[in-house]
């Protein structure tokens, strides 16, 4: 039904992002993207949802030639697209985010009865739940997903892409949601679906295409080809490292927290008691659904914010009003869920956003040492395969899993003696996140405590020694990570339906 | 010695180019761009309702000239900041200058003279009485018998809230103003919303001119507008984003000047009694911003 | 790179040309000699020292200006108060060399430090109540530059006016304050080499310290610099201060080395003209250099032109504002295809 | 024989209706009078005081025979410049040079004694109340907008409240300065306050702000002064209703006198070197008595105010300066008449 015939794309930065890409997808069927970061995935969804032009090549929808060049002109070809980033505004309301561009009107004002009624209409009728007069910027990341998934379907669309749209949900959220794509597809929609993790392709993809640095480097029937297979194409040669877990090296905890409250202003973020205690050389997981009180946690422990009530101490002293820069004087460091709003700057060169907060050691009088600094990181992009022009290219040129990899460098490279990180390996690559992976783990053999948060429950069980489920703020179970803890035994913890604190 | 039966009138005139001009601002501003170059377009504005008044000896086809070389000075810096990509700042600082020079010359061309159009036997925009209100003893003299433009300024404050607010087009410049990308991925004409906002705050600003020009005095001079274009910007960012919030701003400023220009001849020195109409917004604003900060604290 | 930066410079002056071009030839047709106009505005502020001399003069406030304002805006703040510090830094300047009791040599220096404290007043607080309170320092700084404005004429008025003179002027700027000029039959001064100075350690404090790379991360993305656990809000401080006393150094320098006595009654404008000048060199304060000179170089060709010819300064001030705009019109300026066609390589050959 | 050469520098922009304009008119009379035998130019120097100097310096090195500026502001770079090209001729007018120190034999300096002028002006003003001439419902006091605080501008203040108190000696005069040469709007808010007050008629120096104070004379129903050119005639045609209410304008003229001082500059009899200073004596100064004034000035007050003209040409009379006033002086004097 759709083909892409020859597609290339050069960015006017000279980038290649893709190359003589030719494969066609069934009407119909889901159709699962593939590829390391980088890769080209994005910018070919992107072509065919009128964000980019090609620089060559053709596409056809039907035998017919198309050339969308704005995302309406898409829209109007049956196009919608949940975007990675997503394309939401932070101060409207949900149903003017979905809307937004065909409100119903009524003389010249939009009329907003109807446009709630449509909203809550198209909830019901996909089964997403969302609250339609809800300012956006308030919403849990899980529910801005369900918001833009519900904008691209609000739209008489008939070809659906969805760019790695799991990466924030949890997976009840996740179950759900290929729930509903299945019966979209049932309903006759073609779903383009982007995804690094192969086990969701698995679970509902017919036909599989994978990229490799801009060019198809397979495509196969599902049924034909076994997951080792696809890695293989993804990354050119297959490879997991097993993960040892490391143990906790003393029974002294190194973070203890007590009694933690935080009545923030957006429910998402509340904390209600919590007690954690934190042992160097331990992981400890934090599962639960978003908005269920981790981002407080991780304000609260970063020192963004400081606390209503209870107390956090590092190594039984008490760390009552310290703020960021204090904490990390004493060993805090920090991979946060959202990269470029707080992990770095587009604007600022790899070398700055790698050696920022190290950059004190670089000193020579009161100057600053350039080259010094240009040397680490480029050790750095060595040991982290980050694909980037070079050391001095600003981050806003990085796919996004590569800036990762920069920013991961960085706070693991301060020597943390406590470590949180926060959905490290959202939307990256399986290789990369294997090496994101190992790296936390080293840091915890090494005595350092680390804290982390995801939403990638294998993910969780891979690493942590303990974990902790959160749910509305509150910790409803905190179980040792031992084989019989199972995704399947977490989710009614998760949701709430069971507790066993 | 202050008289109230003056004083309101007095603030509703001083209020008024700052109304029209911070509405201006705002709608721009709420789609993104920041009309630096304001000023220059009341410039504009001023200009052409004194010629085209002139010309047809009719005082609204001078004030749709108005406000119509305001939406084509607006236009103007649409094509420098988006045609050609020009920075946005530096294009509102070159406009405010090109219109300042280009009034000047223009008055020179038409009547010989660079300083003042009174050889131009110009109009003035009408001043309304109520109706009803004007019988009311002490309310009607207050309220009533203002220029048509004060009214209008007054009045478009919920007009500009509305369609902020209510209407697609204000939709889609909050959207545009927020996150241009987004709202370009989800297929709002980002350029399309922008040029027309740029051009209502044009419109904006030609009125704001207009009654400079054709309200508070009836020629035009050369750099009448004196600042108000920038009083006009920091009224727009004392709103908050809101239209009642500008005109509340703006009539705070209005208030304070209109005070102190009463106040002269009472032994204060004029220079210091100059500068309170510049600290009272300050100050206002960081009791509001305190409050605020508190508030935000809980 | 330098090929690159090249083509980029090219580019830029064939813009200018055309612009000049387009505007200047028809108004030259209207006069005897049109092609002494256009010359006379391109070359004519070249042909003679004193001419070269007045672009330097022109230049030197505006690399003060130019910097301060960079500097500001590095850090993410967007304080106007550059204009009211010059001009206060310029009366406290003179002030402080009329009533400081110091020897000939120390005056300067003294004067000039006094004035920078005082008037940098006029970004500090903006800076304070923006850090303090959240208040925006857009429109404190807007504010307080008229009420610097009034406030420094009341003081010119009351304790420094010369009654002898009959003008609101101060008294006479003594003549040991006064800067020593470089350069004969010119008035550059000494200050042009402070400014020099000044934009160069502008650069090496912004890209080559801890404090300039922190001011650069927090102009960049605040949350990002939260993040890292810096103090935003101190760091906005410190870059208005530093802007602040950067601006009335500059408006001290332009008093005692161009001024005979205080006498502005009115904002001076340079500040704005930094905002312009620090836009134009994209807030690097090397390129601070280069912007003013080009905007000095502007004036001067307009001010010959109009001087010399039957052509109203007002034509002259509209070519000026257009070519402020073409020249950061990236449309222009950074079309692949022009700058191909002045030798650049394209960026992904360079890969 | 080659044509003289004559070139005014304007330190700021036309269009003020004031001395730069009036100095600018007075250069067309030159070339209409001497036609092809001198060249003239009008050069804007803008208000970048930075570049004043500059331009004169260009003036000079350039072939010009006579260079003319204006303003006090202007006496410092005189005093830099004319030295070092003796062979060129300096107007100033309203500055004046050291002329002692003898190094300024090719400079004529010219000041005005609008303090004369505006002497009539108070008596003007006070004597249409005084007789009854203006309804007494109007108010008693009246009123002086200024353009700034600085001395030029209370060298008429000054002359004003004594020809004012001339007539009524406890006169009250409501004082106000706008800060501003070109802000109409605050003009006329300034002078509207003042006609709320009380005050009857409104003598405005204040450039463009100045002319404000008409418009609001036209809203409030009462009068204004005008100043240096003749504002009644600036509205006359296009604004009959506004131009009613100028009961007369203080003139200072600039452009007569440049003429004149070109005039003595031919005939070789310019007295360069010194300092003149005009007033009512040499008509440089005045009220316009036609127009207005004509009808609405009764004859005892018409009367009255050729005997103080002639008071003060005779040397019978003497007017404060505003020039030589102290501030602590003028302050007393501001406060003696406030309303
Ligand atoms: N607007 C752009 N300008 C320049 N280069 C770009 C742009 N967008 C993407 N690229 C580059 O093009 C290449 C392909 O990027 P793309 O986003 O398509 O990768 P992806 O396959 O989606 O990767 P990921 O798995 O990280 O999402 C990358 O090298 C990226 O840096
Ligand atoms: N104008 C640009 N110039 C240079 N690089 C760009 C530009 N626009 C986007 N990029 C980079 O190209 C990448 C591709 O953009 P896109 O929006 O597809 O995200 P992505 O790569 O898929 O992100 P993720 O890492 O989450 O997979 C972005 O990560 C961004 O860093
Ligand atoms: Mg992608
Ligand atoms: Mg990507």
């Amino acid at each position: 039904m759709i083909r892409f015939e020859h597609v290339s794309k050069t960015y006017p930065n000279g980038t290649v992002a893709l190359s003589d890409v030719g494969f066609s997808v069934a009407a119909g069927t889901i159709h699962a993207i593939c590829g390391e970061n980088g890769a080209g995935k994005s910018t070919l969804m992107k072509i065919l949802s009128g964000l980019e032009l090609p620089s060559a090549g053709s596409i056809s929808i039907n035998g017919e030639p198309v050339r969308p060049d704005s995302p309406r002109a898409a829209a109007a070809l049956g196009i919608g697209m949940v975007h990675q980033h997503f394309s939401l505004i932070g101060s409207l309301t949900v149903t003017e985010n979905i809307l937004l561009g065909q409100e119903p009107r009524r003389g010249p004002f939009v009329d907003r009865a109807k446009a709630r009624a449509r909203v809550l209409d198209l909830a019901a009728r996909y089964s997403l739940d969302v609250d339609p007069d809800a300012k956006l910027a308030t919403l849990s990341v899980a529910a801005q997903q369900k918001v833009e998934i519900l904008k691209a379907l609000s739209r008489d669309t008939r070809i659906l892409i969805l760019d790695e749209p799991t990466a924030v949900l949890s997976p009840p959220e996740t179950e759900e949601l290929f729930r509903r794509l299945v019966a979209l597809r049932e309903s006759g929609l073609t779903i383009l679906f982007i995804s690094h993790k192969l086990k969701e392709v698995r679970a509902l993809a017919q036909q599989v295409t994978t990229l490799r640095a801009g060019r198809v480097s397979g495509d196969a029937p599902m049924s034909a080809i076994s997951d080792d297979e696809i890695a293989r194409l993804v990354m050119g040669e297959a490879g997991t490292s097993a993960i040892v877990r490391p143990e906790p090296q003393s029974a002294e905890a190194r973070i203890t927290v007590r009694g933690l409250t935080l009545r923030a202003r957006d429910a998402n973020d509340r904390l209600d008691a919590i007690d954690l205690a934190i042992r160097p050389g331990e992981i400890l997981g934090i599962a639960g659904v978003d908005g269920s009180g981790q981002r407080g946690l991780v304000k609260v422990l970063t020192g963004a914010c400081q606390p209503d009530a209870g107390m956090i101490a590092w190594d039984g002293k008490s760390v009552a009003g310290a703020n960021t820069g204090a904490l990390r004087r004493r060993g805090l460091a920090h991979l946060p869920a959202d990269r470029f709003r707080d992990g770095g700057s587009r604007r600022l060169t790899l070398t700055e956003n790698a050696l920022a907060g190290a950059h004190r050691n670089y000193r020579f009088g009161p100057l600053l040492k350039p080259r010094a600094m240009i040397e680490t990181t480029r050790g750095i992009i060595d040991r982290f395969a980050v694909r980037c022009p070079g050391p001095l290219a600003p981050l806003g040129a990085l796919s996004g899993g590569n800036a990762q990899k920069i920013i991961a460098a960085r706070e693991f490279g301060s020597n943390p003696r406590f470590l949180i990180v926060d959905q490290p390996t959202r939307g990256i690559d399986v290789a990369a996140a294997n090496f994101i992976q190992d790296q936390i783990v080293a840091l915890a053999r090494s005595g350092c405590a680390v804290l982390l948060l995801s939403a990638d429950l294998d993910e969780l069980l891979r690493l942590s020694t303990r974990i902790v489920v959160l749910y509305a703020g509150r910790i409803v179970a905190s179980l040792p990570n031992d084989p019989e803890l199972t995704p399947a035994r977490l989710g009614p913890f998760m949701l709430g339906l069971e507790v066993a604190a | 010695m202050i008289d109230l039966l003056g004083l309101v009138p007095a603030i509703l005139r001083v209020s008024t180019p700052l109304i029209l001009a911070g509405l201006g601002v705002h709608v721009s501003s709420r789609a993104g761009v920041l009309n630096i170059g304001i000023e220059g377009m009341m410039l504009a504005g001023a200009l052409a309702g004194v010629v085209i008044s002139a010309l047809t000896q009719n005082a609204w086809l001078g004030l749709v000239a108005a406000l119509l070389a305001g939406a084509v000075l607006a236009a103007l810096l649409s094509v420098a900041i988006h045609l050609l990509r020009a920075d946005l700042v530096l294009s509102g600082i070159a406009l405010n200058m090109a219109a300042l020079a280009g009034t000047t010359l223009a008055l020179f061309a038409l009547t010989g003279d660079k300083g003042i159009s009174s050889s131009l036997p110009s109009l003035t925009l009408p001043m309304v009485r109520l109706p009803l209100i004007d019988d009311i003893p002490i309310l009607g003299p207050l309220l009533s018998g203002h220029n048509v433009l004060t009214y209008a300024g007054l009045l478009a404050v919920p007009l500009v809230a509305i369609l902020v607010n209510r209407t697609p087009l204000g939709l889609a410049m909050r959207a545009v103003g927020e996150n241009p990308e987004a709202a370009a991925a989800t297929g709002v004409p980002v350029l399309r919303v922008q040029v027309t906002a740029l051009l209502i705050s044009g419109l904006f600003a030609g009125a704001a001119g207009a009654f400079l020009s054709m309200g508070y005095v009836s020629w035009f001079s050369q750099n009448m507008t004196a600042g108000r274009g920038f009083i006009a910007l920091a009224a727009d960012v004392m709103g908050f984003g809101y239209a009642w919030g500008t005109m509340a701003a703006a009539l705070l400023l209005g208030t304070t000047e209109a005070i102190t220009l009463s106040l002269q001849g009472f032994g204060v020195p004029s220079e210091l009694l100059q500068a309170i109409p510049y600290l009272v917004p300050v100050l206002a604003m960081v009791i509001h911003a305190r409050r605020r900060k508190r508030r935000e604290a809980h | 790179m330098i090929r690159n930066a090249l083509a980029e410079t090219a580019l830029t002056l064939a813009i200018v040309f055309v612009v000049v071009a387009l505007v200047l030839v028809p108004l030259a047709m209207t006069q005897a000699d049109p092609v002494g106009v256009v010359t006379t505005f391109l070359f004519g502020p070249f042909k003679s020292i004193r001419h070269i001399g007045n672009i330097i003069e022109l230049a030197t406030p505006s690399m003060f200006c130019g910097l301060a304002v960079a500097l500001i805006l590095r850090a993410g703040m967007f304080n106007l108060g550059v204009e009211g510090a010059f001009f206060l830094g310029g009366l406290g300047t003179v002030a402080a060399a009329l009533i400081l009791p110091l020897p000939g040599p120390w005056l300067a220096p003294a004067a000039l430090l006094a004035g920078a404290v005082i008037g940098s007043s006029v970004c500090v607080v903006p800076g304070v109540l923006r850090a303090r309170y959240g208040a925006s320092e857009l429109v404190s700084s807007l504010m307080l530059n008229f009420a610097a404005l009034f406030i420094g004429l009341y003081v010119l008025n009351v304790w420094l006016r010369d009654p002898a003179a009959g003008a609101m002027v101060s008294f006479k700027i003594p003549a040991d304050a006064r800067l020593p000029r470089l350069i004969e039959g010119t008035r550059i001064h000494i200050g042009v080499l402070l400014a020099l100075a000044a934009c160069g350690l502008g650069a090496l404090y912004l890209f080559r310290t801890a404090g300039g790379f922190e001011s650069r991360i927090a102009g960049a993305n605040p949350s990002f610099a939260a993040h890292l656990g810096l103090d935003v809000a101190r760091i906005g401080l410190r870059a208005q201060i530093l802007g602040g006393l950067i601006a009335a150094f500059g408006g001290g320098i332009e008093m005692l080395g161009l001024y005979q006595r205080f006498s502005w009654q009115a904002l001076p404008g340079n500040g704005w003209t930094g905002v312009t000048v620090a836009i134009l060199a994209r807030d690097h304060p090397a390129l601070v250099i280069p912007a003013a000179l080009f905007l000095g170089w502007l004036q001067v060709g307009g001010d010959l032109v109009a001087r010399n010819f039957d052509i109203p300064n007002e034509a002259v001030g509209l070519m000026q504002a257009l070519l402020l705009v073409t020249v950061t019109a990236a449309a222009l300026t950074r079309n692949p295809r022009l700058l191909r066609a002045f030798g650049a390589r394209s960026p992904g050959a360079a890969r | 024989s080659e044509p003289k050469k004559i070139v005014f520098l304007v330190n700021g922009n036309l269009g003020d209706k004031s001395y730069f304009d009036l100095g600018a008119l007075g250069m067309n009379q030159i070339k209409a009078k001497y036609g092809d035998a001198v060249e003239t130019k009008v050069i804007e120097m803008g208000t970048d005081q930075t570049k004043w100097l500059a331009t004169f310096q260009d003036a000079s090195e350039g072939d010009w025979d006579v260079i003319v500026g204006c303003t006090f502001e202007i006496s410092d770079i005189m005093v830099e410049i004319a030295p070092q090209y003796p062979d060129k001729t300096y107007i100033l007018i309203d500055g004046v040079v050291p002329f002692d120190e003898g190094k300024f034999g090719n400079v004529y300096s010219v000041t005005f004694k609008q303090n004369e002028g505006s002497y009539l002006a108070g008596i003007l003003a006070a004597g249409l109340i005084a007789d009854g001439t203006i309804p007494a419902d109007w108010g008693k006091s009246i009123g002086f907008l200024g353009g700034m605080d600085i001395p030029v501008i209370n060298d008429f203040l000054v002359g004003y409240i004594e020809g004012a108190r001339s007539v009524t000696p406890d006169i009250k005069v409501a004082i106000a300065y706008a800060g501003s040469f070109n802000d109409a709007a605050k003009g006329k808010e300034l002078a509207l306050a003042q006609y709320r007050g009380g005050t009857a008629i409104g003598f405005n120096v204040a450039g463009l702000t100045g002319l404000g104070q008409l418009a609001a004379a036209k809203e409030a129903g009462r009068l204004a002064l005008g100043v240096n050119s003749d504002q009644e005639a600036i509205f006359k045609d296009s604004d009959p209703e506004m131009a009613s209410k100028v009961a007369s304008s203080m003139l200072k003229k600039v452009d007569v006198t440049l003429l004149r001082a070109f005039d003595l500059y031919i005939a070789g009899t310019l007295p360069v070197g010194q300092t003149e200073s005009i007033g009512l004596k040499e008509d440089a100064v005045g009220l316009v008595e036609t127009g207005n004034m004509a009808t609405l000035a009764k004859d005892p007050l018409k009367a009255r105010i050729a005997a103080a003209k002639a008071g003060i040409v005779d040397g019978s009379i003497t007017v404060s300066s505003g020039f030589v006033v102290s501030q602590a002086d003028l302050n007393t004097l501001r406060d003696s008449v406030r309303p």
